[in-house]
């Protein structure tokens, strides 16, 4: 399982500007089948922009993106889906004026006779939400008046309803409680033994370390490195994301060590 | 009136005859929504110019019942050197300071339909308050012995529109004597629905046999009162409406409307365009313009002003077709062939 | 797995019975959440006043005439209420109205085309005008407010040259179009049958539902909630078609407006094309990530919206008694989008519904009807009809006030 | 502690000198965001394709026409910008102009009021009935749509029942209103001054400002750019007023309208209070929670708008030549809110400028003018306003188009 | 210093109902000066909710908030500021149209001749982001086109433009990296030495138990316990959240150190 399969998904040379912005600049990535790809890397280094290439949300400038082994062309959302791609953006993306259910099912609706299945959808969406541990008032109300969290597990559960080969979740965990947590970690790690390729974004190093296989590092909108998990220590992972080994982490570390060591 | 500016004097082909016999002739009408100005007006005194002028150019414009963009269209005609303008006012109390301008430039201008307050050249027209007088006095007519006491519904033209305002006058001056107005409406921007349902309101209030006779004040607005009558049943009450419109002529074949009032607009346009090219020329224009009128600005204009006819089933033949208006066939279509022969119209 | 996740503790649960309704709608009282509640009592307010004042405004002439008034603009209402849900507005409908009912005048008319295929070609027409400015808007990307308002100036200008010489032209005797306005199902039958059926197929449908989610485990209404729901339908229904059988029966244009409103709100409601059109319409953006593809829900929907304007402005010339120039320009416009306001559409996309097409045009239409009854002068009637307009808004205004704050996470 | 975060190394920083402008434009090309340029742009083709088409459109009589011209417009225009970078609408501008017009007018003329009270009074009207238009949209909470369109109606009932009896009042000869129309500073220095005080004015705030910069030390503009900046401002001015010398020298309307802009300019851009105006129609609650009595902004903007209609009903009388029961009605509206959005201030809040009122009433102006100049049948005029009112925001959006897409996060 | 003051905030018995959705229910809670108050709860327990109550956003339905003793109505978010509260939203309620310096000082401009100084808010601006180690690409770009966690960095150096008395953090380190988390602890514990009090809503124990000095727990919309920091347990505080000391964060946990523990 741990062996090298073929990558699923592969980038290449990948750069991106926005108006005077460099934003990626010759990017590579690799994602396998049964194996997580942990993304990281300080704010605003571009990880973000990454995944919206492959979801097809912005085109890319120059490089190539190959699916399989062949070149495609991903120029929008939907042809990312039908690549069999899912992707949890940090956003959310959701419709704050639909319910629950609309937005989980939302562009894959189960129909009956060519007409809406409430039915199933809400049954549907129940246990999926239920899965994941968290509690909702009813799934009949809009998104609109659900708390930071509860949002952000509607909108991982929705990756789940189709059946993607690759899920990218972008800092699925960033509002979510330790129990939820724990519930999105366990499902990143259930996805892994399905077989599906798994790319997470995280600030977490722990989260990362606990479920990652590899952790590629971006920096300024570049790649600085591919690190293995099982042989890398997580000081390594924040001296790439830093570029640097004196930063605010290992001062504040130290202080604390130094000073008050009541913890 | 001297030539214009010097960028048209190549425009007729420098023919000879002391150089009046090339010019621009600017003509402005007030609105493109009923038909008369596209259909009979601009066609008449533009063919009728270039009848009398060889060398003559008209340039024409139309505002939409805007006064804003008349004034516009005005200003641009002075800017592209025009010699003359033929003007029909939207608000004819508005004008005085163009026209002033105009008369500033040397480029006279020639009042049509509506008597454009300034110091304008010439005039010619029919008398708005004077339609307004025969439509009422037509609508008694067509009610004959029991005028004197009846009840009349009156569908007004647009509040804002100030011709309205004189064909309103004018039918009240003549109704008031002899009947009651049961019921009145005007209706904004002369919209037909809107007359429709004012009508049938009217029937709500009135009962069907609250009213006896509807003044409407065109022939748009008579369509969708008759329609309203008609679906409330009511087919005997006397409607009239203005402007000789050929739906309304084959209304009044089939014996839905009873008139409309129809202005020889050949003879006022051509009247105007003789009038316009003589100013062109710099002739005397006395013998076209007999008449004098007043203005609130101004006293004397020469002037000439036809009397309007109302137009029934019985003098159809005598009038609109006779001056060539609408042809017996533009009339009699398919759909009234039937009502046209049982009028003996042919 | 799923542990004690059953319900949510702080979710108030409706108590059984009537006590639950009343303790229900008092809770919605507070929080402003009372849908179209307002509109309907100011509806009603605005009957109570009009009878009393003029006391013909109850009778069911006068509200079979409204009836038949509002199917015009209603139906043009129907497709701005589509073109609201996206967020976007077409200020084209009055010119695209006028155009129709000129297209369909001139082929039938001038020309001696068959009456059914000259009305088909108009309402293609429509649809096709709608198809431009859809183009433009979703795959140019120029804002739809300018291509319709674009529209609204070049389509009365090709509506006018459509006319060409004629000002007027009248509806033949047995045009279909003259129908739209005066056929009445005269067979008291006409009007209890559609009640009837009306209400049957919305019980059934309540019921089948509830069987379905009663079965799959899901949380259902009491069968008294059913009940209710369906005895104030047929309340509605049955009063209508009593009402309209006092007078001359069932009129077509009815008819055909609750059959606009019907599909479209089922569209709406249970389609997967209805429910990307509110995602559209609540952030395009989240729209376009689910895979929708966004471009052709925008064109459609002003497609549609612009067959729904071709189909209005039939009715339209039918009332006026034949096609115009000036068919179409005036307040048309004004109306139709006040209606589809008032009966409570959000004018920012994604919330609304399409029976604010039929609230909205009946507040107008009455008021109109109510003031002509009186006899009100024009001048007083434009300021009454604003005044309404406003009041017709501020009572739901004002209740949705309080919940005006209630901010996101 | 700010160890190494100077210059973000993304960040592609503009070479110095006509390279760098050269890039940096062609980046902007590609990126679709070139501000006005487009309409710009649309303009000069249109001005040319008229003066090819009739020769005298680009004549300083003409040119000065349009200054006159676009001077009520374009102040109606300016209300409607603020209004609009609020994310709301105001559809009752054309009524209160033409009330503001009717109540000048008849106090002023029939009343013997002192003409310059009378024009204070009804631009005061105007901010009056702005104020309730504010009440009922900031505080009551009805939709800024539904309110205004109830002015819409309301106010032209007034303006109908404030003319009474009269149809049009005449603009006496000695009325300080006429000369909005017709007053010229025919002494050719005026204009010349004029365009030597906002040039040099426009060079000296941008000289200073980049001072202080430095001083501060931030990043500043070369002086090479401010030379450049200055030296178009200066040839926009100086070959306006070199045209305008040509006629009748410069208009009072022009006059009025720059100074206009220029302080609306300033409120929205230097101000706090022109910052609040943005942040409320960026995301109104965000704003509220930043501490900005949004109710108060709003109904501040309603006012100042209102009193702008008012002013700008007062020019569009002096252009008509009277005040009329008709005033204010037609296209007004359409071509305002048109011009506001031309010129590239966005309908859904917040994204605007104040400049867009000139840029976008001049291009409409000249399509009228120069069709009117063609003399063209009025269908065709509706129809090519249509099409060219399209064509001048197609070129802004398919640039836009590339960076449609541009999500956030 | 950790004496307990008195608190400069109290609330009593605060309830607050959303149409169907009883949010929250006689709640309670004190915010003293120089104490960092850290209050957790799973998603959807009202944390939120509550401290919008506090900055003005939502009215109360019950109970009393009180000021320094006194009883004080906050109405508005104006109110809430004007008796120096600073809040950090969750949402981050910043101006997407504005500009980064536009959005730091809304509702705070700097003025010179009562016209905006352009200059000195983009000085301090450049100031405030650096001392939070955020690298922004330009202080005039639009807030729409930063990145996640650069907006939060914005967000929370707003909180510090005025001179506030409370200030309240609603997780604001969700989007945050390694480095720009540690700056955000070290502002924190900067702020509590300044002798503000300090409300933190975390759902990282780490975080919390490294800065706070009590931790209140909602749950369910109710009060379930507050806990001194340096006397209590990760374990013990988790079991407030969850409600249970058998969750999916110790199942996880002892599935972990059951099959692999390569951690
Ligand atoms: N739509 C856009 N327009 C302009 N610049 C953008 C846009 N989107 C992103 N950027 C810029 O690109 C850079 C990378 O942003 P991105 O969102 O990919 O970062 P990130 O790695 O996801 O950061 P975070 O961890 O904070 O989410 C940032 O500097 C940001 O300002
Ligand atoms: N505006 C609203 N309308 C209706 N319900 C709301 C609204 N805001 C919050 N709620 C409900 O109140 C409850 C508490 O929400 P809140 O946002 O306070 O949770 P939270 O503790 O902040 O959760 P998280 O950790 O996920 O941010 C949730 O069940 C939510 O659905
Ligand atoms: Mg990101
Ligand atoms: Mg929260």
């Amino acid at each position: 399982m741990t062996a090298t399969a073929a990558p699923v998904l592969a980038l290449r040379g990948v750069s991106k500007r926005f108006g005077a912005v460099q934003a990626l600049t010759d990017v590579d990535l690799e994602i396998r089948p049964g194996r997580v790809t942990a993304l990281v890397g300080d704010n605003g280094a571009g990880k973000s922009t990454l995944i919206k290439t492959i979801a097809g949300v912005h085109a890319i400038d120059s490089g190539t993106i190959s699916w399989k082994g062949k070149d495609v062309r991903v120029a929008r959302p939907a042809d990312a889906q039908d690549l069999g791609i899912a992707t949890v953006y940090q956003d959310l993306s959701l419709c704050d004026n639909l319910d629950v259910v609309a937005n989980l099912f939302l562009g894959r609706e189960v129909r009956r006779w060519g007409v809406l299945d409430q039915v199933t959808m809400e049954k549907r969406s129940r246990e999926l939400l239920d899965s994941l541990s968290i509690r909702i008032p009813s799934v009949r109300i809009p998104i609109a008046s659900l708390s930071g969290g509860q949002r952000q597990v509607v909108a991982i559960a929705r990756a789940l309803v189709g059946s993607p080969e690759v899920v990218i979740l972008d800092e699925p965990t960033a509002a979510l409680g330790v129990e939820q947590t724990a519930q999105v970690l366990d499902l990143v790690e259930r996805l892994r033994e399905q077989g599906l390729a798994v790319v997470l974004i995280s600030h977490s190093i722990a989260d990362v370390r606990a479920v990652a296989d590899e952790v590629a590092v971006l920096r300024l909108g570049r790649n600085n490195g591919v690190f293995d998990v099982a042989t890398t220590t997580g000081e390594d992972i924040i001296a790439a994301i830093t570029g640097a080994t004196d930063n605010a982490v290992t001062r504040r570390r130290t202080r604390k060590d130094g000073s008050d060591s009541h913890e | 009136g001297e030539a214009g500016g010097d960028d048209n004097s190549g425009d007729g082909g420098g023919e000879g005859g002391g150089g009046s016999e090339s010019g621009t002739i600017g003509l402005l009408l007030p609105e493109d929504r009923t038909t008369r100005y596209e259909a009979f007006d601009r066609p008449y005194i533009e063919d009728k110019i270039a009848e009398l002028c060889e060398g003559c150019d008209v340039q024409y414009s139309n505002a939409g019942e805007d006064v804003n963009t008349q004034k516009q269209q005005f200003d641009a005609m002075l800017t592209q050197g025009v010699d003359v303008i033929i003007l029909d006012a939207v608000e004819s109390t508005s004008t005085s300071a163009w026209v002033e301008e105009a008369a500033a430039e040397g480029v006279p201008v020639v009042a049509y339909d509506r008597l454009a307050e300034g110091p304008i050249d010439a005039y010619v027209s029919y008398d708005n308050v004077r339609v307004g007088e025969l439509q009422g006095q037509t609508l008694l007519d067509a009610l004959g012995p029991d005028a004197e006491g009846a009840n009349v519904v009156m569908i007004n033209g647009s509040p804002t529109d100030p011709n309205a305002a004189m064909f309103k006058e004018g039918a009240h001056s003549v109704i008031d004597q002899s009947a009651n107005v049961v019921f009145e409406q005007d209706v904004d921007g002369w919209q037909a629905p809107d007359a429709g349902q004012d009508m049938t309101d009217a029937i709500e209030a009135l009962g069907d046999d609250g009213f006896d006779a509807v003044y409407v004040g065109n022939d748009g607005m008579a369509a969708a009162v008759i329609t309203a009558l008609e679906s409330a049943g009511i087919t005997d009450v006397p409607v009239g409406g203005q402007d000789a419109e050929l739906a309304g002529l084959q209304r009044i074949v089939a014996g839905q409307q009873s008139f409309t009032i129809y202005k020889a607009l050949q003879q006022e346009a051509e009247t105007t365009a003789e009038i316009a090219v003589a100013l062109l020329r710099g002739e005397d224009i006395a013998d076209l313009a007999p008449d004098s009128a007043d203005s609130p600005t101004d006293s004397g204009i020469p002037s000439r002003l036809f009397d309007p006819v109302a137009v029934t089933v019985d003098n159809i033949l005598d009038t609109v077709v006779a001056d060539g208006f609408y042809t017996v066939e533009d009339i009699c279509t398919a759909e009234y062939a039937d009502a046209c022969a049982a009028a003996g119209i042919s | 797995m799923s542990k004690d996740l059953a319900p949510d503790p702080r979710l108030l649960v409706r108590e059984r019975g009537l006590a639950g309704y009343v303790e229900d709608f008092r809770r919605r009282l507070r929080g402003g959440e009372l849908g179209s509640l307002p509109v309907i009592i100011g509806m009603i307010v605005i009957a109570i006043v009009f009878e009393a004042q003029t006391g013909s405004f109850l009778t069911p002439r006068n509200l079979t005439n409204i009836s038949v008034y509002i199917a015009g603009p209603g139906i043009m209402a129907v497709g701005i209420v589509l073109v609201l849900l996206l967020g976007e507005i077409d200020l084209s409908v009055g010119s695209m109205a006028g155009l129709s009912a000129a297209l369909w005048a001139v082929l039938s008319v001038s020309n001696g085309v068959n009456d059914l295929v000259a009305i088909v070609l108009a309402i293609g027409a429509g649809a096709v005008v709608g198809s431009v400015h859809g183009f433009f808007f979703a795959k140019v990307g120029v804002p739809a407010f300018v291509v319709t308002l674009a529209g609204f100036l070049g389509w009365s200008g090709v509506q006018i040259w459509v006319m060409g010489d004629e000002g007027t032209i009248n509806i033949p005797r047995d045009s279909f179009v003259r129908d739209l306005n005066s056929f009445y199902f005269s067979d008291i039958a006409a009007a209890y049958v559609l009640a009837a059926v009306v209400t049957g197929g919305y019980v059934f449908a309540l019921w089948r539902q509830e069987r379905r989610r009663q079965a799959a485990g899901l949380p259902t209404r009491p069968t008294s909630e059913i009940a209710l729901r369906g005895a104030l339908v047929a309340a509605a229904a049955f009063i209508t078609a009593y009402t309209l059988n006092q007078h001359r029966g069932l009129p077509l244009a009815l008819v055909i407006f609750l059959v606009v409103l019907l599909l479209a709100d089922f569209m709406v409601r249970r389609t997967t094309y209805g429910r990307q059109i509110f995602a559209v319409g609540g952030n395009a953006e989240a729209a376009r990530r689910a895979g929708i593809n966004v471009d052709r829900v925008r064109l459609t929907v002003f497609v549609i919206g612009g067959a729904l304007a071709a189909l209005g402005g039939l009715f339209y010339a039918a009332q006026a008694g034949g096609a115009s120039k000036s068919l179409g320009s005036g307040n048309l416009l004004m109306n139709v989008i006040a209606a589809a306001v008032i009966g409570g559409t959000s004018l920012f996309g994604g919330r609304g519904w399409i029976w604010s097409a039929l609230l909205g045009t009946l507040v107008i239409q009455s008021i109109t009807t109510g003031l002509n009854l009186m006899g009100m002068s024009s001048e007083i009637q434009y300021m009454i009809t604003g005044a309404v307009l406003l009041l017709a808004v501020v009572l739901d205004s004002v209740s949705r006030q309080t919940q005006r704050s209630a901010g996101r996470t």
